[in-house]
């Protein structure tokens, strides 16, 4: 048990170094800093005094031990525009993405296992080949699309719901949140259905599987056999077995929903880090980017290891070192 | 006289299969006493899982009860079977590694099901839990264990004490010791037999073993393809079968011959006439292999927790002469494939060695000439069928490859011919090597692998269980076939099985692994009249014996 | 050949309409694409032919100064949308196939040596698939396409849009293949055909791809069709971040990038035409895979 | 950040205001760029600032110049090179300081330092100096009678503050440099920052004590600013009355926006011109030739009608009509002719064309991108392969100011109404002081003197003729290829009265609602 988890913790610990690394290269190479803060221009000597200043002529490894040492204290140095160091503008639009990804997986799963369970008890009836194919429209069109759409049809047709933005927000110390306020709810649906609709289909058809995969497994035509009612048979023995590959892609798609909001954000003007990354983009804004990418990559390792602590929780085989190694 | 409690009649299932619908199961009638055991025997495919799924109607989705119909006390049940199951009729399924939920302590399963069929208080529940595990067996401190923690022997207890917890009139028990060892299988067997007695509860046993048949049920039936051809008293159908088809099984049966050393069945008597003993060709001396549990590379680098290490072989020895049968017999787990995979090579040995002529295959030092030269000698045959012939390969190119390896044809026609000569040699056509293994029936297979073995003209064939996923008869005629190509080419064979009654007609000296080490080395006769080891008799005494007084 | 029409697989596929429908509009649309110079009534990659007087053309209708028809009508730059359509699905279809053959390649390559070889190897692969975990697509592309930027004269910036698209959603979907074939080469190594192998002395390299690639490719198969579906969605959404193909030589998604500007407006068919062809596009390709899998996955059947 | 957890955790609850009828939710594409208000000339940034920092004197909605924080200008009779300034009374910055003469010779000084993007604006001063505590002078070197012209965007900051926060001089954005003041303001203005966060919403509250405030409607409470990239979801976001008014609605969603009801759409001539700048100094372009078959071989009817919609002047001087020096003919552009341009592109001997990068903003002018696009294809049918190279606007104008484009799109306001302001930047050989927007390496030591002597030059007739010299020249040399003059289109809430500023820098001081 314990093992496991050291194991885990150390395996998070060098990916989160790997990307490390590459947002560093990022930092360092996408774009010489020193062409970006001197013009082109700059005399030999501006550049070495930059250099200098920057710590750009130290050896390689050193610049990037120094990257870890301060992305380890959240500094990443001074957006180029907007002043502020970047730890405080990520802060800052965090929240913003953190609901938005939040309530997204919500959806995508709630409905997501609604659906897929439904799909694979019910495999032959018209309703969930109905839903099966929907879904995959959901997979079929890009995501701005979806977005634009929903927009011109709830928002400029219907005006229903709001087009752009979080909507009135209530700060909570530094965490400004939009679940508080009806505007913010409201704000809330479009993008969430936007970015949770790819993830929805995903869970789904995986829940279906893994379940229809279930059903077919002994233990559960044993129980069958001793004549427990399908009520018992669907949601006390077989949703618990499938869950749990459902968990894990679950909460790997919540990594990458965080990383895919980016283009959500841009449709919805949602203030977010996505919207924050592709403007640091626009503006070759450095620290910015490589910044992002540490706080994906960081996310995503969490993300990571907090499921593989739920499998823990959840399977007993795991607990005593059963089934080590899953891919 | 009073109806009968279970009555089967003219039931048909049938499969809607892609090109048309076939029928698994055709007008079979049956009846059950309260309180007898009837079995229902037959090779596989021949209908009785699918009888015994009818009955609680638990036949897969794909296929359907076409006809007759199933009743309870006079009660029809198979248009609702639901109001049977569990209650009535419980069902115990052959793999008692799959048969648990195992995310559910076993506790919650049996008060599960004890609640859903007599409503009654959870402690209540709890205490008929209890008892019901003490009947099979099971120390109650296990009550709140996950399946995973218990052996295989142990978990089909646990899924009898499911299955007879609501106390059904009847048990439909579907090969329920199959996947176990001898020694669990008779306890099982008896245990399940005893509390039947007690409970007065019908069982009916579906298994492919006479033996099992001979010693457990009251009455048998006999299945093929579909079709009961034959039901009576056991002991009278074992005696004098009459139909064609239940004789050839109890033919075909292999049985051990105690006491009196006699021949046993297609002995082909000059086999071991051409013994010389001093020509030893397999020497196998304190052989150790020790293999490390500990799951990945990770522990072994950091040392994060205690390695778990398992000695899988200790210190065994042995040596085959030329031209004999070396039988190596012992449960699953004692060690006789991992000897069987150093033999070839696939393993390498922790410490001792096995030589083959004296060239030892895992040795450091061996060139890749002198190795291949060592692999020539020296093949294998395989205990799956189905897993051994490569299922993209044409079986053509399967048996060529070797000859290509091994260089033993200069040209394409000649290699050609050679692979013609293997499959003629194996009793399959020409025409085959143009077939995809998915084409050929189980029995058709393992001569192509004995034939894949033969490819290289090796002299000695190692026989991993080469017989243990075969119907009786399919197994006499590979049995057979392996004992006429030994004498043809003087073949040595290491023969590794389970089945005493196999090794008892294959083997001149048999060797009994108990948990990595050889604690009995015989002679077949001896073995058998005489064993010396406490386990060895255990053994022995529990494989189920068709015995016809 | 003979052997294939005969199997149960060609079998089933005739019996399955859904399957058999979006296999015909796949492959309608790829032959449309490949025949896009002979169909297309004009070019719509070399600006020097367009006529910015017939932007905003309705199908159908003449258009107000030029008086020239066009079947799905224009864009803003007076582009016949019918042509764009044809040579933008080349355009899709091109980094679509491309990427997910690179990411076959590597998937299948790195899947197999981490379940054959495994060890520390096999954990390192694993891990590396972590960290690509972390990137999806979309960042990937941005920063291939940050540094391409800066590396690259802008001359060679079309085609260079196109590479960046091939290059970094095949690197970023080879994982999911890595998984599978790592995944059935654990199951496979352990079969008995391998041991048969190596006891006549088969070397590693040849037992893995003679042996045991063949019997790990199907499900390999079944992803890469998934795959192919999103690669032409990823496509799409990088065109509309601004990392995808250039306005002069527009892929499917900049047509609908440049389309949505106008669904308010009243030009429908900017954004329609091309939006309706990715839809038949992808969703045929979903079918069919989501077909392909129930299929070659007899447990589900 | 751990801190911030920390403060969160015994963090008190508060709601931001509640919003009143007199709110304006007010869009556009791009947001401004810092808050320092030299740091950058820039439309977007201007206009921003002028909510909350005051000019001198500015220009009313009209585009007419009214007095600020000046009541009165004059230059001296004795002295044409000073102009004195009578400052206003009672003035107080939001901060409760008063306003004094200081803080405008610190801010003009300011304006002039390193790193201002305001100082060609100012190159012709040479001396400021406080008379009395609201008087100022301002010495230039030679009369400079059209001074007052670049004095509209040049915003007054408080000595004190500037000094307290150590914001003496401003940032260089180009060199990604930061200070207090890109993030805080301390002005005079109508409006009182009240949050700023970049890219997502500045909120601004009505300033109680604002000197205007019975000068003007200034019915106005609170402002909230927020920039919306994408064109649909802007327009969206005013169809679905989410905002009150956007500044550029897209030309193609116009008629949808005045078909909305509530909604209307004003219209106004843009005080911006937009065009193409070639390399004159070396590759194909630099022939005469070849610029001559550029500039005829664009159509700039079709680009009027179909990129346009209309809404577009088209152009033959990179000149908008509302600046000292327009005439008619200078305005009309050279025909469209196809067949002269291929001649003249044989005679410069490029018969056969050749490859060029066109650099263009996708973020900045309406339809920038899609009028390069066609550019393209024009350019294609003389034979010149052109690859577009679309980027935001903050890639495009280092780029295009840098001198490393060959062909390139720029857009230019005339905030001074006057022809000096043009030369100043796009004619003038580049220097530190002057030319910083003319990469195309044109150069007429001449034309420089010219341009130099325009502001000192105080006999207006005089004056113009000048001015029609240069443009004689600009005109013959072709560096630049004029394309039209921009129409602003703001899209509003019916209830709303407010004209289109010529310059599209919305003054929320003058907006009344109905």
């Amino acid at each position: 048990m314990l093992s496991i988890i050291l194991k885990r913790l150390t395996q998070s610990v060098v990916v989160l170094f790997l990307v490390a690394l590459i947002s560093f290269l990022i930092f360092r190479y996408v774009g010489n800093p020193v062409d970006n803060l001197l013009g082109q221009e700059a005399t030999v000597q501006q550049r070495a005094a930059l250099e200098e200043a920057l710590g750009l002529n130290q050896p390689i490894y050193e610049q990037y031990f120094d990257f870890v040492w301060s992305a380890l204290h959240f500094d990443f140095g001074n957006s180029y525009r907007g002043a502020l160091p970047v730890a405080e503008l990520i802060s800052s639009r965090l929240p913003a993405t953190l609901e938005l990804a939040f309530m997204s997986a919500l959806f995508a799963i709630i409905i997501g296992i609604i659906t897929g369970v439904y799909t694979a008890i019910r495999r032959n009836s018209f309703l969930s080949k109905f839903i099966l194919s929907i879904s995959l429209i959901g997979v079929s069109l890009p995501t701005f699309l979806i977005g634009v759409l929903l927009i011109w049809l709830f928002a400029v047709e219907l005006k229903w719901l709001p087009s752009f933005g979080r909507g009135e927000t209530i700060q909570l110390g530094w965490w400004s949140t939009g679940l508080l306020t009806l505007s913010g709810l409201k704000s809330l649906i479009l993008p969430s259905i936007t970015l949770g609709l790819y993830q929805l289909t995903l869970i789904m058809r995986l829940t279906r599987s893994e379940m229809l995969e279930v059903l077919d497994q002994d233990y559960v035509r044993f129980v069958r056999a001793l004549g427990l009612s399908n009520k018992q048979v669907h949601f006390r023995h077989a949703l618990p077995n499938t869950l749990i590959p459902v968990i894990t892609i679950a909460g790997l798609q919540l990594g990458s929903i965080v990383a895919f909001a980016i283009v959500t954000e841009t449709v919805f003007q949602w203030p977010g880090v996505g919207l924050l990354f592709i403007n640091s983009v626009y503006f070759v804004d450095i620290p910015v980017m490589s910044a992002y990418l540490l706080l994906v990559g960081g996310l995503f390792v969490i993300i990571n290891l907090i499921v593989d602590l739920l499998y823990l929780i959840i399977d007993p085989r795991i607990r005593d070192n059963q089934l080590i190694g899953k891919a | 006289m009073k109806q009968p409690l279970l009555n089967l009649n003219n039931i048909s299932v049938t499969f809607k299969t892609r090109r048309q619908d076939f029928k698994a199961v055709e007008d079979l009638s049956l009846t059950l006493k309260e309180g007898e055991i009837l079995g229902l025997v037959g090779e596989s495919g021949a209908g009785k899982s699918i009888t015994g799924a009818a009955i609680l109607g638990l036949i897969p989705s794909s296929g359907n009860l076409s006809s007759g119909e199933i009743s309870f006390k006079g009660q029809r049940i198979d248009k609702d079977p639901k109001i049977v199951r569990g209650s009535k009729i419980s069902m115990i399924f052959q793999d008692p590694l799959v048969s648990l939920n195992p995310l559910r302590r076993i506790g919650d399963q049996l008060i599960e099901t004890i609640q859903t069929h007599s409503p009654c208080s959870r402690t209540e529940a709890y205490d008929r839990a209890i008892k019901s595990l003490e009947e099979v067996g099971i120390d109650q401190n296990r009550f709140n264990a996950y399946p995973h923690t218990f052996s295989g022997g142990m978990r089909q207890r646990v899924v009898i004490a499911l299955a007879l917890a609501p106390q059904p009139a009847i048990i439909v028990a579907d090969e329920p010791t199959t996947s176990l060892d001898v020694s669990n299988q008779a306890q099982i067997l008896s245990l399940l037999k005893k509390l039947c007695k007690e409970k007065r509860t019908s069982v009916i046993l579906i298994t492919h073993d006479m033996g099992v048949i001979s010693q457990t049920t009251d009455r048998v039936a006999v299945l093929y393809s579909g079709k009961l051809v034959e039901i009576g008293i056991t002991q009278a159908v074992l005696k004098n079968p009459r139909h064609a088809y239940t004789q050839s099984l109890v033919r075909s049966t292999p049985r051990i011959e105690r006491g009196s050393p006699k021949q046993p069945i297609h002995q082909i008597p000059d086999s071991k006439s051409k013994l010389c003993p001093d020509s030893k060709v397999l020497i196998a001396e304190d052989l150790t292999r020790e293999f490390d549990l500990s799951p990945t590379w990770f522990y072994h680098k950091f040392n994060v927790h205690k390695q778990r290490r398992v000695l899988a072989v200790d210190s065994v020895s042995f040596s085959i002469n030329k031209g004999e049968t070396y039988g190596l017999v012992g449960d699953s787990g004692s060690g006789k494939s991992t000897i069987a995979k150093m033999a070839v090579g696939l393993l390498r040995p922790s410490s001792g060695q096995i030589t083959v002529n004296g060239e030892n295959l895992n040795s450091s030092t061996i060139s890749h000439r002198q190795s291949q030269r060592i692999r020539r000698r020296i093949q294998m045959v395989f205990q799956s069928p189905y897993a051994s012939l490569n299922p993209r390969w044409k079986i053509g190119s399967i048996l060529a490859e070797p000859i290509r390896v091994f260089g033993l044809s200069s040209t394409k026609e000649e290699e050609q011919n050679r692979v013609f000569e293997l499959l003629d040699q194996v009793g399959l056509s020409k025409s085959d090597v143009e077939k995809y293994p998915h084409e050929f029936s189980g029995g058709q297979r393992q001569r192509i692998s004995i034939a894949r073995a033969l490819a290289s003209k090796p002299e000695i064939i190692i026989c991993d269980e080469p017989t243990s996923a075969l119907d009786v008869s399919v197994q006499a005629q590979v049995l057979t076939l392996l004992k006429e190509l030994q004498r043809e080419f003087s073949l040595t064979y290491l023969f590794i099985t389970h089945d005493l009654a196999v090794v008892s007609t294959m083997a001149n000296k048999i060797g009994v692994l108990n948990q990595g080490r050889l604690i009995e080395e015989q002679s077949s006769e001896l073995l058998f009249s005489k064993p010396q080891h406490e386990h060895t008799k255990m053994l022995l005494d529990s494989a189920p014996k068709l015995d016809i007084a | 050949m003979n052997r294939f029409l005969k199997s149960d697989f060609f079998y089933d596929f005739l019996r399955a309409p859904i399957a058999v429908a979006s296999f015909v509009v796949v492959s309608t649309l790829i032959l449309l694409a490949l025949l896009a110079n002979f169909i297309a009534p004009t070019n719509p990659f070399d600006p020097a032919s367009l006529n910015l007087m017939n932007g905003f053309t309705a199908p159908m209708e003449p258009n107000a100064f030029t008086g020239e028809i066009f079947l799905m009508g224009t864009d803003d730059q007076g582009r016949d949308l019918f042509s764009a359509i044809l040579f933008g699905l080349r355009v899709s279809l091109f980094v679509g196939l491309m990427a997910v053959l690179l990411a076959t390649v590597i998937g299948v390559f790195l899947g197999l040596i981490a379940g054959y070889i495994g060890g520390w190897l096999d954990s390192l692969i694993m891990r590396l698939a972590d960290i690509q975990m972390t990137f999806p697509s979309i960042l990937i592309a941005m920063l291939i396409y940050g540094v391409a930027r800066g590396v690259l004269p802008p001359e060679l910036r079309d085609e260079m849009a196109i590479t960046v698209l091939i290059l970094s959603i095949g690197l970023s979907e080879w994982v999911s293949i890595a998984r599978t074939v790592r995944g059935s080469t654990l199951v496979e190594k352990e079969k008995e055909y391998v041991a048969a192998a190596r006891l006549i002395g088969l070397n590693h390299s040849r037992i893995m791809i003679r042996h045991i690639l063949p019997n790990v490719l199907s499900p390999v198969l079944v992803i890469a069709t998934i795959t192919l579906a999103l690669a032409i969605i990823a496509e799409a959404t990088l065109s509309f971040l601004g990392v995808g193909a250039p306005p002069t030589k527009p892929s499917l998604g900049t047509l609908i990038r440049v389309g949505q500007d106008f669904l308010f407006s009243g030009e429908w068919w900017i954004l329609l035409f091309p939006a309706l062809t990715l839809l038949a596009l992808a969703l045929s390709v979903n079918l069919f895979g989501d077909w392909l899998r129930d299929t070659l996955n007899p447990r589900l059947k | 950040m751990i801190k911030k957890l920390l403060t969160m955790a015994s963090a008190v609850v508060m709601i931001t205001t509640p919003t009143f009828s007199e709110t304006i939710r007010w869009a556009r594409a791009g947001d401004s760029i810092t808050l320092d208000p030299h740091a950058q000339n820039e439309g977007p940034t201007h206009a921003l600032a002028h909510q909350m920092y005051d000019p001198l004197l500015q220009r009313d909605m009209a585009g007419a110049i009214i007095p600020a924080l000046a009541t009165s200008w004059k230059a001296l009779d004795n002295n044409p090179n000073v102009w004195r300034f009578k400052l206003r009374q009672g003035v107080k910055f939001h901060d409760g300081a008063d306003f004094t003469s200081e803080d405008v010779v610190f801010s003009l000084n300011r304006a002039m330092a390193d790193g201002s993007e305001m100082k060609e604006l100012l190159s012709s001063i040479k001396d400021i100096r406080a008379v009395d505590t609201h008087t100022v002078d301002l010495e230039t070197h030679g009369a400079n009678p059209l001074l007052v012209n670049n004095l509209t965007n040049m915003f007054i900051m408080d000595k004190g503050w500037s000094e307290a926060n150590n914001v003496l001089t401003p940032h260089d954005v180009a060199k990604g440099e930061t200070n207090f003041a890109t993030m805080n303001t301390n002005g005079t203005g109508a409006f009182i920052l009240v949050s700023r966060s970049v890219d997502e919403k500045t909120v601004l509250k009505s300033n109680p004590n604002y000197w205007g405030n019975n000068l003007y409607p200034t019915e106005v409470s609170k402002i909230i600013y927020t920039p919306i990239q994408s064109a649909a979801t802007r327009v969206a976001a005013l169809l679905s009355g989410q905002v009150d008014i956007i500044q550029d609605v897209p030309v193609q969603d116009l008629d949808r926006v005045r078909e909305t009801n509530g909604l209307k759409v004003a219209t106004a001539a843009q005080n911006r011109v937009i065009f193409f700048g070639l390399d004159t100094a070396e590759g194909p372009t630099s022939n005469l030739k070849v610029r001559q078959a550029m500039n005829i071989a664009i159509n700039r009817e079709a680009i009027k009608k179909v990129v346009m919609r209309g809404q577009s002047d088209p152009t033959g001087v990179i000149m908008p009509p509302f600046v000292n020096g327009w005439t008619e003919k200078l305005n009309a552009y050279p025909k469209y002719d196809l067949e002269e341009a291929k001649k003249l592109m044989s005679e410069a001997g490029y018969e056969d064309g050749f490859s060029i990068t066109l650099n263009c903003p996708n973020d900045r002018y309406i339809n920038d991108e899609a009028i390069c696009q066609s550019a393209v294809g024009m350019m294609g049918q003389i034979g010149i392969d052109v690859t577009l190279d679309a980027k935001p606007k903050a890639q495009h104008f280092p780029i295009a100011k840098g001198g490393e484009a060959d062909f390139y799109m720029l857009g230019w306001g005339v905030p001074t109404f006057d022809s000096h302001y043009i030369f100043n930047y796009l004619v003038h050989t580049q220097t530190d002081k002057r030319g910083s927007w003319n990469p195309t390496g044109f150069s007429n030591s001449a034309v420089d003197a010219m341009i130099v002597s325009l502001e000192s030059e105080t006999d207006l007739g005089a004056r113009d003729g000048t001015i029609a010299k240069i443009w004689g020249t600009v005109q013959d040399a072709q560096m630049y290829l004029p394309i039209h003059n921009q129409v602003l289109n703001w899209g509003m809430s019916k209830n709303i009265k407010f004209d289109v500023q010529p310059e599209d820098k919305p003054h929320f001081q003058f907006l009344s609602f109905e």
